[in-house]
C-alpha cells in the first residue's frame, strides 16, 4: 500500500527497512546518531538499532568513507553521510582514489559496495558553504555510480537499490527536496534501478533533461509551455553516472529540441555532458541549438536574499528558454 | 555526577577565576567589558535571529567569552585572527566597528563581504581577521599559511586561529599543525574545546582526555587552562603570543570551557542533559570574573550598569545601521570572482 | 634572442628569472629542493636560492597548497607544487573551499595570488596513479584559472603569467611534453596571456580544440589530413579556465566542423564544456556532429602497456575521426 | 657525526640483534630465512628492473627486511596486511606465491590485478593484501575501514598497515589513527622510519624525534623499536598483535631503519651522504641476526648456502613464470569498472 511521504521520510523509511532486513547494514556520519541528522534522515534509527550500527563519527570526512570502504571490503553494507556536499572535498582522496578505483585495481579482488549520502543545493540560504552541488566531479569518475532522485517515490526505491549495489553509490539529495517533494510512497519493499532516465511528463515538442530539485520547476515550466500550445517533455536524469544516454537520445530524437536545466554553475556542470552526448549523437535530428539553463561561473551560491536569487534557476528562467527554443 | 561525555562535572570544576593581582585594573577592566560586549552582542544576535530579521543561522558563543577575549585581547591591529563558525564575536575583539559586524549578520551590502557570506562567517579584513569558510579547520590551515608568509617577511606578527574539539579530528588539523611546528611559525591554536561538536560528544570524537597533548605530535608546547578563567587563558596566551613573536614558534592551548546554547540556533541541543548544562553555566566566566572584581573593589552595581548602557548603545546604533543599509544589487553577485 | 629549448627547461628558467625579477617569489612542495624535482623541473633553484625560498615541504598536500594561499594572503607570491595531478585529491579542500573562494566571500577583502604547478598525463608508464589528468575538476570552479600549455613558448610565457597573475592559477604540465616538446624559448622576459587560445594550424575544413600533449598528436593527425586534401584547423585551448569562448566559436564557425580530442576520459572531460558551448552558440554553423575522441571510461590509465595503450588517444584514432567527419 | 637528518649516527647505533633465548630455533631460522629470501627476492627485481625486463618503477625495501618480516611473520591468513609502496615483500611473508609476485612486476595477465597496478603496487586478494593505490596513507585509511568491519564482524583478525616516516604527515594519518583510537580497532600501524620520504629528511618532515610519540594524540601505545632488529620489531609485533585480538585497540610501532637504495630505481639519491648510508649498512639486519644463529649454532655456512639455492630456484621458476606469461588483451581494459 502506498501512502503519501515526504521525500525525507521516504529516504528514513528505506534507511529502517533495509537495516531491518540485512544486519550487513551500518550507517555512519557527523551526528547522524543520537540527534537523528541536521535534517532528520536518520531520525529514529539510533533509538532503533544503537549506537554500533549508527555511528556519530569524529568529524572527518576522509575516514568516514574510509571506514565505510575497508568495512565493505570484508562484506559490510556501510552508508556514510557527508552532512553537506560542501564538505565532501576533504574525503575527495577517499571517493576518488579509493572507492572509484580498488575493484578496478585489484581486478575484481575487492569490492566496495559503499553507499555515500550526500546532501546538496542551495535555496534555503544556506550560502557559499551549505549550498554547493558538485556531482559533477564524481560524474567524471568511472567506477562511481552517481544518482539524484527527485520525488519521495525514487528517494525510497533508489536508497534501496544503492544500498544492495555492488558498487560504491553516491546518493546525492537535494535539502529543497526534503519537504516540499511529497508523493505516494509503496509501505514495502522495492527498488527504482539505478541507471534508466524516467520521463516525467511526455510531449513531442521539446525535451527538457534535468534532475534532482530543478525537475519539479521545469515540470512547472513545461505547464507553463502547454497554455502556449508547447508539448514539452521532462526527462529527469536521475542517474547521472553512468548515464542513460539512449534514455536521453530517444527523447531529444523524438522531440528534436534539447533544453539542459540545472541548479549548478554553468562551466563544467552536468549539462555540459549531456549537451555534449546529444551534440554528438543526435545532431543530425536537432532542430537547434542544445541550450543551458544553468547558475552562473560564479565560486557557490552566495547567502545575501539578492544574491541567492541571483543564481538559483526559476520557472521564469526556464519558461523564457523555452519560449526561445519553442521558436526554431 | 558523570556527563555523556563520559568525564565527571566535578573533575573538570574550577571554581573560581585565578587572581593576578600583579596585572593593572586597567587590564582587568578591559578584559571585563570586552567579555561583557560579547556576551552582550551574542545574546542580542541570537534574538535578532528569532526575530527573523536575518536568515541563515548563528552559532553562540554565549559561556566561551574567556577563551576569545583571553586570547585575542592584546592582539596588535597587525596581528591576525583566523576565526571559525562560532567566533563572530572574534571581530568585536579585534576592533571591528560593531555597526559592520551586524551588518554582516544581516547580509547587507555595508557588511565587510558585501553579504556573501553566512551570517556568522565573518571576517574583517582591515584588521586581519581573515573571513571563514565553514569547512572545519580551513581557518588552522590559512592560518598556518599566513604565519608562514610573516614570517618569511620577518615581521614580528602573529595569528591566533580559533577552532573547536571537533576539529581537532580532521587532517587539515594535523597538516597545519606539523607543518608549523616544523617551520616555528608565529601561531597559536586555541582550541575551545566546549566537550560537543554539535551532537557528538568528546568520547566518539577522540581517545585522549586533553586534547593539549596532541601537540607532543608537532614538537611543540600544548596547555590545558580553564577556559571559563579569563586569566588562565589570559596567561597562557600572552605567554604563546611572547613566544611566537620572539620567534619560537607555535603553542597549542586548550580551553576548557562550554557553550550554553545549541550548537546553532535551530539546534535544541537535546543530546546534553540537563545537569552537565545547568553545572557549566555555574562557572560561567563573566559572573566569576565579576566576583573577583568586585572583590577587588574594581566593580561594583553601578559601574557595571553604566557600562552596560553604554554597550547596549552601542549595539542600538549598529543593529540600526545595519537595519537600514541596502541589501546589495543582484548585479553584485557576479564581481569578486577573479581580480 | 631565443634559443630551442625543452619544454621542461623553458619552465625551469622562467621560475630562475621571476624568482630573481621578484623576490616575494617562492616555491614550495615535495622534492623541489635538494633533488630539483621528480623531472628535475625546479632544479638549480635550491643552490641558488637556498632552502627559504625553495621549501621542500612534509608529505601533505593540502598544507602544501594552504601554506601558499596564507602567504600570497601576506603579500607573497607562492609557487606550489604537486608532484602528481593523482595526488591533488588531498589538497581539493584546500584549493576549492579556499583558494577559489577566499576573494568572492571576503569580496576582495583577501586575494589569492598562487601558482600551483600539477605533473599531469599519461604514456609514460604511470600507471593508475601516475597518469591522471584531473583538470576537468577544476574547470567547474569559478575563481581558480586552469590553464595546460602544450608548447615550450608557452611554458615559459604562461608561467610567468601565472605567477604575476592575481588569481590562484592551476598549471597543468603534461609530463610527456617535458622532453619532447622542443622549441624557441626567447632569453628574456615575456608573457603569454592567460585566457586567448592559440591557432596553431590554419584550416579551413575542420576545427580541432584540443589542449596540452594532444595538440602534438593533433597536429600530426591534420598533417596527414593534409595528404587526403582535408584542410584541418587545429586550435590549443590552452587556458582552461575560463575558457575563451570567441576563440573557440571564432573557428568552429569558420569551418563548422567540430572534433574535439583530450587524453582524459571521456565523461565529464572538459570536451564535453567545449562540446556545449559550441552547441549552444555555433549550432546553426554546423555542418556535422560534434565528436570527442578522448581516453575512454575506465578510472585511470593501467599500467600494463596493452591496457596503457588501449587507453590512450594517438594519431590513427583521430585521423579515423577526422575522416568520417569529413564525409558530412 | 651528525646525519644530514640531524641526528648522530651514533646515537641510533643498535649494536647487534637483540637474543631471545626463549624463541624456538625453528622460529628464529624462520625469520631469518623470511628475511633472506625478501632480499633475494627484491634484488633480483632491481636487477630485472634494471634488465628493462619491466616498466614503470621500482621502490626497493633492501636494509628494511627486518621490519617487514618481524611485524607481519606471525600474521594468520585470514589477518589483513596493508601495504604502501615499499612493500611488495609483504605479500611474500603474507604467502603469496613467488610467480605472482613477479607476474605482477612484469604486468602480466596472470598477476592478481590482471596488470592494472604499478609494479611494486601489489596486493593478494586470496591472502587479504589490500591492493595499494599510490597516494601515500590512504592504505591507513582504508586498512582502519577493515579493522572496523572485523571489529564489527565480531572476528579476532587483525590488520597490519605498513607505512614510511613522509605518510605521518598527511591528513589522512591522522583521520586514521584518531578514529582507530576512538573505536579501539585490531589493527596494528607499523611507521618504517627509514628517515627520508623521497628526498626530504625527517627534520623537514616533523619537529619531532621518535614518531611513535604521535600514538598519544590518539590516546593508544606508541612504541619505537631498532627497526633493524628483527627480534625487536617482532617481540613489539607479536605484543601488539595479542593486544589487537583481544579486542584492546591499535598500536603504533615506529621502526627506526634505513633503505639502503634510492627511493626508487631511478632515483640516484645524492641527498644523502655515503658516511649514513655505509653506517646504516653496517647495521643491516639480516647480518646481524646471522651472527646471532651461528653463535647458537643455528645456522653455519653450509645451512645458509643451502637455504639461498633454494630460494634462488624459487625465484628462478617464478621469474620464468611471469615472463612467460602473456600480457593482458587490451579488450580487458575496460573490465572490472563497475561490478
Ligand atoms: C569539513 C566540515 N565537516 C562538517 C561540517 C559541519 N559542522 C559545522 S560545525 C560542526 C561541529 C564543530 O564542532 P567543534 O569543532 O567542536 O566546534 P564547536 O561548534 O563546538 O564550537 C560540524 C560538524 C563543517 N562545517 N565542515
Ligand atoms: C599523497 C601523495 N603525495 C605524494 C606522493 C609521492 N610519493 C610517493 S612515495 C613518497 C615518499 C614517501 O616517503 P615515506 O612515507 O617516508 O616512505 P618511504 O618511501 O621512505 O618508504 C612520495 C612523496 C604520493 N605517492 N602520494
Ligand atoms: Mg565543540
Ligand atoms: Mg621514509
Amino acid at each position: 500500500m502506498a501512502r503519501s511521504l515526504n521525500f525525507i521520510d521516504a529516504l528514513n523509511e528505506a534507511l529502517h527497512q533495509e537495516m531491518e532486513r540485512d544486519e550487513r547494514v551500518f550507517l555512519l556520519g557527523e551526528d547522524i546518531g543520537v540527534s537523528g541528522g541536521v535534517f532528520k534522515a536518520t531520525a529514529g534509527l539510533y533509538d532503533k538499532f544503537g549506537e554500533e550500527r549508527v555511528m556519530d563519527t569524529p568529524l572527518a570526512e576522509g575516514i568516514i568513507i574510509a571506514a565505510a570502504i575497508g568495512s565493505a571490503m570484508v562484506g559490510l553494507r556501510p552508508i556514510a553521510e557527508i552532512q553537506f556536499t560542501d564538505f565532501v572535498t576533504p574525503a575527495m582522496d577517499q571517493i576518488i582514489q579509493q572507492a572509484a578505483k580498488i575493484r578496478y585495481r585489484s581486478a575484481g579482488g575487492f569490492d566496495c559496495p559503499i553507499t555515500v549520502r550526500i546532501c546538496c543545493g542551495g535555496g534555503v540560504s544556506g550560502g557559499l558553504y551549505h549550498s554547493q552541488e558538485n556531482a559533477a566531479w564524481f560524474v567524471h569518475e568511472p567506477g562511481l555510480k552517481v544518482v539524484m532522485p527527485s520525488t519521495a517515490y525514487d528517494a525510497k526505491g533508489m536508497m534501496l537499490a544503492a544500498i544492495r549495489d555492488p558498487n560504491p553509490v553516491i546518493f546525492f539529495e537535494h535539502k529543497k527536496l526534503y519537504r516540499t517533494a511529497k508523493g505516494d510512497v509503496p509501505e514495502g519493499d522495492y527498488v527504482v534501478p539505478i541507471g534508466p532516465v524516467a520521463v516525467r511528463r511526455e510531449g513531442k515538442d521539446m525535451t527538457v533533461l534535468t534532475y534532482g530539485f530543478m525537475t519539479q520547476v521545469a515540470l512547472d515550466a513545461a505547464e507553463e509551455m502547454a497554455k502556449q500550445g508547447v508539448d514539452v517533455e521532462v526527462v529527469d536524469v536521475r542517474t547521472l553516472n553512468p548515464l542513460d544516454k539512449d534514455g536521453i537520445l530517444a527523447s531529444v530524437r523524438k522531440t528534436s529540441k534539447c533544453l539542459i536545466v540545472h541548479e549548478d554553475k554553468r562551466t563544467m556542470g552536468i549539462g555540459a555532458e549531456l549537451a555534449a552526448i546529444v551534440a554528438e549523437e543526435a545532431f543530425e535530428d536537432l532542430d537547434g541549438p542544445i541550450v543551458r539553463i544553468t547558475g552562473p561561473d560564479i565560486p557557490a551560491i552566495p547567502f545575501s536574499p539578492p544574491l541567492e536569487k541571483f543564481f538559483l534557476v526559476n520557472k521564469e528562467k526556464i519558461v523564457a528558454a523555452m519560449e526561445s527554443l519553442a521558436k526554431y | 555526577m558523570t556527563t555523556k561525555t563520559g568525564r565527571s562535572v566535578a573533575e573538570m570544576e574550577p571554581e573560581k577565576a585565578s587572581q593576578s593581582a600583579s596585572q593593572s585594573s586597567e587590564l582587568l577592566l578591559g578584559l571585563y567589558r570586552s567579555m561583557l560586549k560579547c556576551r552582550m552582542c551574542d545574546e542580542k544576535a541570537r534574538v535578532l535571529f528569532k526575530q527573523s530579521k536575518y536568515g541563515g543561522n548563528f552559532y553562540s558563543a554565549v559561556g566561551q567569552e574567556a577563551t576569545e577575549v583571553g586570547a585575542a585581547y592584546t592582539l596588535r591591529d597587525d596581528d591576525w585572527i583566523a576565526p571559525s563558525h562560532r567566533d563572530w564575536i572574534s571581530n568585536i575583539i579585534k576592533g571591528a566597528p560593531l555597526k559592520f559586524c551586524y551588518a554582516q549578520l544581516f547580509a547587507k551590502a555595508t557588511s565587510p563581504d558585501r553579504g556573501r557570506s553566512s551570517p556568522a562567517h565573518m571576517g574583517y579584513p582591515p584588521l586581519n581577521v581573515i573571513t571563514p569558510a565553514s569547512s572545519i579547520a580551513g581557518q588552522l590551515n590559512v592560518g598556518t599559511g599566513v604565519a608562514l608568509g610573516l614570517k618569511k617577511l620577518g615581521r614580528d606578527t602573529v595569528v591566533v586561529a580559533f577552532f573547536g574539539d571537533g576539529a581537532t579530528s580532521i587532517g587539515g588539523f594535523h597538516e597545519a599543525l606539523n607543518f608549523a611546528g616544523v617551520h616555528r611559525l608565529p601561531i597559536i591554536y586555541v582550541c575551545q574545546n566546549n566537550l560537543w561538536a554539535e551532537s557528538v560528544p568528546l568520547r566518539l570524537q577522540t581517545a585522549v582526555t586533553d586534547l593539549s597533548v596532541k601537540a607532543q605530535a608537532y614538537g611543540f608546547p600544548g596547555v590545558t587552562v580553564d577556559g571559563n578563567d579569563i586569566m588562565a587563558v589570559y596567561d597562557a596566551s600572552v605567554r604563546a603570543i611572547a613566544r611566537a613573536r620572539a620567534g619560537e614558534g607555535p603553542t597549542l592551548i586548550e580551553c576548557k570551557t562550554y557553550r550554553w546554547y545549541g550548537h546553532s540556533e535551530i539546534d535544541p541541543a537535546k543530546y546534553r542533559i540537563k545537569e552537565e548544562v545547568e553545572a557549566w553555566k555555574k562557572k560561567e566566566p563573566i559572573g566569576r570574573f565579576e566576583k573577583v572584581l568586585v572583590e577587588q573593589k574594581l566593580l561594583n552595581d553601578q559601574k557595571k550598569a553604566a557600562m552596560a548602557a553604554e554597550i547596549t548603545a552601542e549595539i542600538d546604533e549598529a543593529v540600526e545601521f545595519a537595519e537600514k543599509s541596502p541589501y546589495p544589487d543582484a548585479s553584485e553577485a557576479t564581481d569578486f570572482v577573479w581580480a
